[in-house]
């Protein structure tokens, strides 16, 4: 493959192709996933190519696919299992919470789990109930899971295959809003590693955390902070399990002010994690509270009142306000 | 042994699920043949006076045209989704014309046809797709349970119902609707165990449509959906699900079967979902024209009108004056779509709790103040 | 019923009994609740006295026992649901999630859901793999569900009747290992409300919170820091969701300093929100950051190590000198 | 209509159930009569020489001496817990000796007879029930992976497995092991739906012992649980669970088929858990004294006793020496048992993940040195 502009959803869909042909034993797992290509398109093309026994249509039930997908584990499979949307997640909870984040350590090593659960989150495309939802801290409070959001085509690309290749189990946030967005990739550059954050953005006055959908429009803010002469530093969290948060603490202790952005619920979101550590590390140089801004402790409400429900560009700089009016 | 030689291995394949040639079945219960002639069955009958027949007509084509007109909305940008009943008009008017007042369904997202029977306001179902609310209806008033998206989900609720209706002495039943895809999750079979286990009053209505969006019946089981019943120790039946009158009679029975105390029933309607899977879907993606065109043949309501022609039961007069309702109806749909306000902001705070908590209380007044915010112009 | 002493065990059958009597609407279900009265004997005697349909002895599922307790919900009742041990909710997670949780919401208050989902949660019984759990955080991050946590007969007697008769579904967490404590329960005085925190020893150098089984740990840690002339303020936090945090805010504008305790694992725990939370009110009052003592980020060890997995006195003890110290 | 009328209306109760009456039961797979005589049946052949029958009476004893021992050890308090397998042995040896090195057991937590089959150490079974660690043993290199507490999931991780041996072409095949309780868990019926969808070569081997925990039977099922199958499109067969000779003929048959490509089946094995449910439990607020003594007359290492010294494949000298093997094996647990170190506290940080994280990394740090501020006298 040569360097090529790609949408996420495109990017997403090269990284499990490269990541099937390295191995014979990546399993793609899921609804409609097969001749369809998913809903989102995103396995398009791949059962083709690559059969039926790798690419998987299943029975419609989440804790099957999960279930099984530990079963494949066991067996040396690498299974990849999508799952529909992210409020659908559910009826796999079981088998994710008390087996796929447990076996490694209940074996204490001997039985190794990498499994890839794939999950389009968050809202913003106008849709029905349960479709529009960002599960991430449920996964990223389980000791045993590692947890991923990816933002930007070349993370998409790249992060999928790593996350096959690593030995754990882990949950794969894709944003589901952004599958459109475009960015050159080139497969034969370096990829930053997997489990690291990223200053996507230099500033000065306050650093600005946000992962998977956010990170667009937190950099939306901080270009329009910029005009105000404010200048933000924007962190690309990328990873939610663990949590690299040194950057993010070299950031604070320079500018002294944060602001985590995510669509999840406020209480207890991944902004709660955040805002104790950062705290508890930099708290000699915390000029103003981390401040959170995130979705409303509600149910994802109907799509007509979601622009009012998610973050934006916005709620983002009105928080900037408040950091810098402590 | 290998994957490919295993798959094909499929033990007693669901006759009619790839080329279907219903009449064949001898367990397919049918009273009207897809050439409108009615014919008798040994343990099903029903006896309908010529206005009652006219009256499932009128259903039939009023569902159909509120789902052609939604359809419509949709790709002009006024609804979000639509998912269309295209098809299966027989199988929910018959279920849902089955059901006396003090009955209570629990649809999936897709009844639309149910929910006409129940009285519910077509503009109320449609606000759920146009992202107004969750749907607009009275659950309780109806009888007719709010949409539920989560597979399976609402066939436990049904069975929770009915075991109330048990503690209350009740003399009505509950109808929990389902697809064949639903089949697969757990919480549709624990529903089955929890029924059989309290012979709760409740019938598990499964309209087999022949796909779980691009998953073709075969993938969830490899033996006719009526027969998993029998595994949890209840009658299941399978039915013409576009035979809008074995519906009735075969709904009827199961509910009355219910309302005495003889426990659930499993009802396969054997149909076909002749649109998308929803608005957002493209079927020749994973679908053969030709079996479209099939299914066109055995249309359910070409044949419930012809059979009204031949037996004489209804007039061109009549044909044309439904015809005209529907085109009333369809307008009434579309203008109270386009005019349908939509919600304060304020809504999704609500209902959350039936005691909204101090905490989101504030939260809600921190939203009101920086909405007010930019109305003052302040941003 | 006279006053009495009771254990936290014996108070909550009571309290049951009561709520049975007041209301013949409610029905508890779950598994071996029946004849077996519950594997803590929670629901002892009660199926002989109030008959089978009242106490529910159900199927071995506990999506099921959930799914069913929706349904009858909306048929007017108010079910009562035991799980038999924390880490047997999972395959309720569904149900709870995106019905119990949301159908309030999604009806706009049309149907309620006054469902009691009673969790014995929790660790140090010596229990093998998930008896031990504490799962409140993936409960707490849900909006729709309130969550409460006894740690006393009194809150146990009176919690129970006050969550059954409440409106909205209430996670009721139980202090298993603590099920044997006593204290004196008078029916006659009236409850502190349910979704009130309470400081239950006052104190002036450093506020701990708990709550559940950890408030008796954070009292023994105030009792061994008063030997040292250190005075820690306690706050038994009681309501996890919605929090009740006033109090605390008063206690640590006073004191500056604040720790948090749980057994739950610390990332993303209870510990996190109330930090953020903290931070953001007392931002200019504290003196150290608000530091957490939790499990580690590992699941629950097997038995032999859960004396060094859970917080005790000496681990409460070191976070304060920890606070002390910046 | 009330409920107690309606949960009275048990339809086709299980025989057997409140008053076990085996030899009527006319689907009832039996090789070995209670009284110790072999029958034949039209289906099941067996045909073992006299030390393969000694073969499984030792392993018979044996494994109810762990079984006695341990629960034991538990009542000393060397043991958190022990779930007891009295009653259970022939189901469980019988599954066990039907398996061939290269299949793979799943089992629940009480199939300590199948985990000796597979050359298991008990000790690394007991070290589960102390607390020392979740099981011990190496699953893959014993085919018998680890002990599965949560009802039912292992049933889906063995359909995976079997899928894994489908796109291996391994010529083996899988078993999972649940419980009459067991089966009425979501994931159970998905495990069924999902192993009867891609025919994976896996075998449902439910060992009915009544309960679930105080639960009866019926609670779960009003039909025989091998009638299950039927409804997923595979085979179900009920076998006497006390019959070491019939659920081993039996089990090699499904396995054998699930290896040549025939896909799954359902072995219902009808037994009686003759213990508590652990030791924490109190069967006597539950069931009746004297259901035991009926089963007691049906105990399956007294049956085979009868057999091999009737027809002479035994004597006295063998059934010492099995005595003498017992004696040794008990002690051997015992010794075990208390001398089993206790692991050190850094363990639970071991194996969390195969890559650790920075973040536990350093919370294993901050545990370490905490612990040692101790030994230093710091605190
Ligand atoms: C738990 C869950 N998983 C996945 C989905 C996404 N989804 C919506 S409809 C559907 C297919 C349903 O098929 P079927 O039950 O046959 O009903 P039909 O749409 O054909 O009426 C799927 C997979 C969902 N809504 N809920
Ligand atoms: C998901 C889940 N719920 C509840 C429990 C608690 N529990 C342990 S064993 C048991 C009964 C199991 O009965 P059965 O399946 O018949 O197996 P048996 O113990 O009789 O061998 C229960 C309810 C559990 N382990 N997992
Ligand atoms: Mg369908
Ligand atoms: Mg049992």
């Amino acid at each position: 493959m040569a360097a090529q502009t790609l949408t996420i959803g495109k990017a997403l869909n090269l990284g499990l192709r490269k990541a099937m042909e390295d191995d014979a034993k990546v399993v793609l797992m899921g609804e409609d996933i097969g001749r369809l290509g998913g809903v989102f398109r995103i396995t398009d093309g791949l059962q083709k190519d690559f059969g039926e026994d790798r690419v998987v249509d299943t029975p419609l039930a989440e804790a099957g696919i999960l279930g099984t997908a530990v079963g494949l584990a066991m067996r040396g499979y690498r299974p990849v299992c999508e799952i529909q949307f992210d409020g659908f997640v559910f009826p796999a909870y079981n088998q994710i919470v008390t087996q796929v984040a447990k076996i490694h350590a209940r074996s204490r090593g001997k039985l190794a789990m990498p499994i890839v659960i794939r999950i389009p989150f968050g809202g913003g495309i106008g849709a029905v109930e349960h479709h529009s939802e960002s599960p991430e801290a449920y996964f990223a409070h389980t000791p045993g899971l590692k947890v991923v959001a990816v933002s930007n085509p070349v993370d998409a690309y790249f992060g999928i295959q790593q996350a096959i290749a690593h030995p754990d189990p882990i949950v794969f946030l894709e944003p589901k809003r952004r599958y459109w967005e475009k960015a050159e990739v080139d497969p034969d550059t370096t990829p930053e590693p997997l489990f690291a954050s990223r200053v996507v953005r230099g500033g000065d006055d306050v650093t600005v955390l946000a992962y998977g959908p956010m990170v667009k429009t937190a950099l939306q803010a901080a270009e329009a902070a910029a005009e105000e002469g404010r200048s933000l530093e924007v962190v690309d969290l990328r990873t939610l399990s663990p949590l690299d948060l040194d950057p993010v603490f070299d950031s604070v202790r320079r500018t002294g002010r944060c602001v985590v952005v995510h669509e999840a619920a406020v209480t207890l979101g991944l902004g709660a994690e955040i805002a104790a550590r950062v705290t508890e590390t930099c708290f000699h140089s915390l000029e103003a509270p981390v401040l959170r801004v995130g979705g409303y402790d509600t149910p994802y409400p109907p799509s007509k009142l979601e622009e009012e429900y998610l973050p934006d560009l916005d709620r983002v700089l009105d928080a900037v306000d408040r950091s810098m009016g402590f | 042994m290998s994957v490919s030689s295993a798959t094909t291995e499929v033990v007693d394949p669901v006759p009619g699920a790839e080329a279907p040639h219903l009449p064949q079945q001898p367990d397919l219960v049918q009273l009207l043949t897809p050439e409108g002639e009615r014919v008798e069955h040994p343990e099903y009958s029903l006896d309908l006076a010529p206005d009652e027949l006219c009256g499932l007509y009128r259903d039939l084509v009023l569902v159909r045209r509120w789902d052609v007109e939604a359809t419509a909305l949709q790709r002009q940008g006024e609804l979000g989704i639509w998912a269309s009943l295209l098809g299966q008009e027989a199988a929910q008017i018959g279920a849902g014309r089955a059901l006396q007042p003090g009955d209570m369904a629990f649809p999936t997202y897709r009844e639309h046809g149910v929910a006409w029977t129940r009285g519910v306001d077509p503009l109320d179902v449609i606000s759920l797709f146009r992202g107004v609310d969750n749907g607009g209806w009275d659950p309780v008033a109806t009888g007719f349970n709010l949409y539920t998206v989560v597979i399976g989900a609402q066939t436990l609720h049904a069975t929770g119902y009915a075991m109330g209706l048990q503690r209350d002495s009740a003399e009505t039943a509950t109808i929990a609707f389902l697809g064949d895809g639903a089949t697969s999750q757990g919480e549709v079979n624990e529903a089955m165990i929890w029924a059989a286990s309290f012979s709760a009053p409740v019938v598990f209505f499964c309209q087999n449509n022949q796909y779980a969006i691009s998953v073709p019946l075969e993938r969830q089981s490899r033996v006719p959906l009526y027969q998993r019943a029998a595994g949890f120790g209840f009658p299941g039946v399978r039915v013409d699900g576009n035979d809008v009158l074995a519906v009735l009679a075969v709904t009827r029975a199961a509910l009355q079967a219910a309302r005495e105390g003889q426990g659930p029933t499993f009802i396969e309607a054997f149909t076909y979902r002749m649109g998308a899977h929803t608005t957002s879907d493209d079927p020749t993606r994973y679908r053969l024209a030709s079996e479209l065109e099939e299914w066109k043949l055995r249309d359910p309501i070409a044949r419930l009108k012809a059979h009204l022609s031949r037996s004489g039961a209804a007039d061109a007069a009549f044909f044309d004056s439904v015809e005209a309702e529907a085109d009333e109806l369809a307008v009434r749909i579309r203008r109270g779509t386009v005019e349908m306000p939509d919600p304060p902001g304020t809504a999704m705070f609500d209902h959350v709790y039936a005691e909204q908590t101090p905490h989101l209380a504030a939260q809600q007044a921190e939203f009101e103040a920086y909405q007010a915010s930019f109305e003052g112009g302040e941003h």
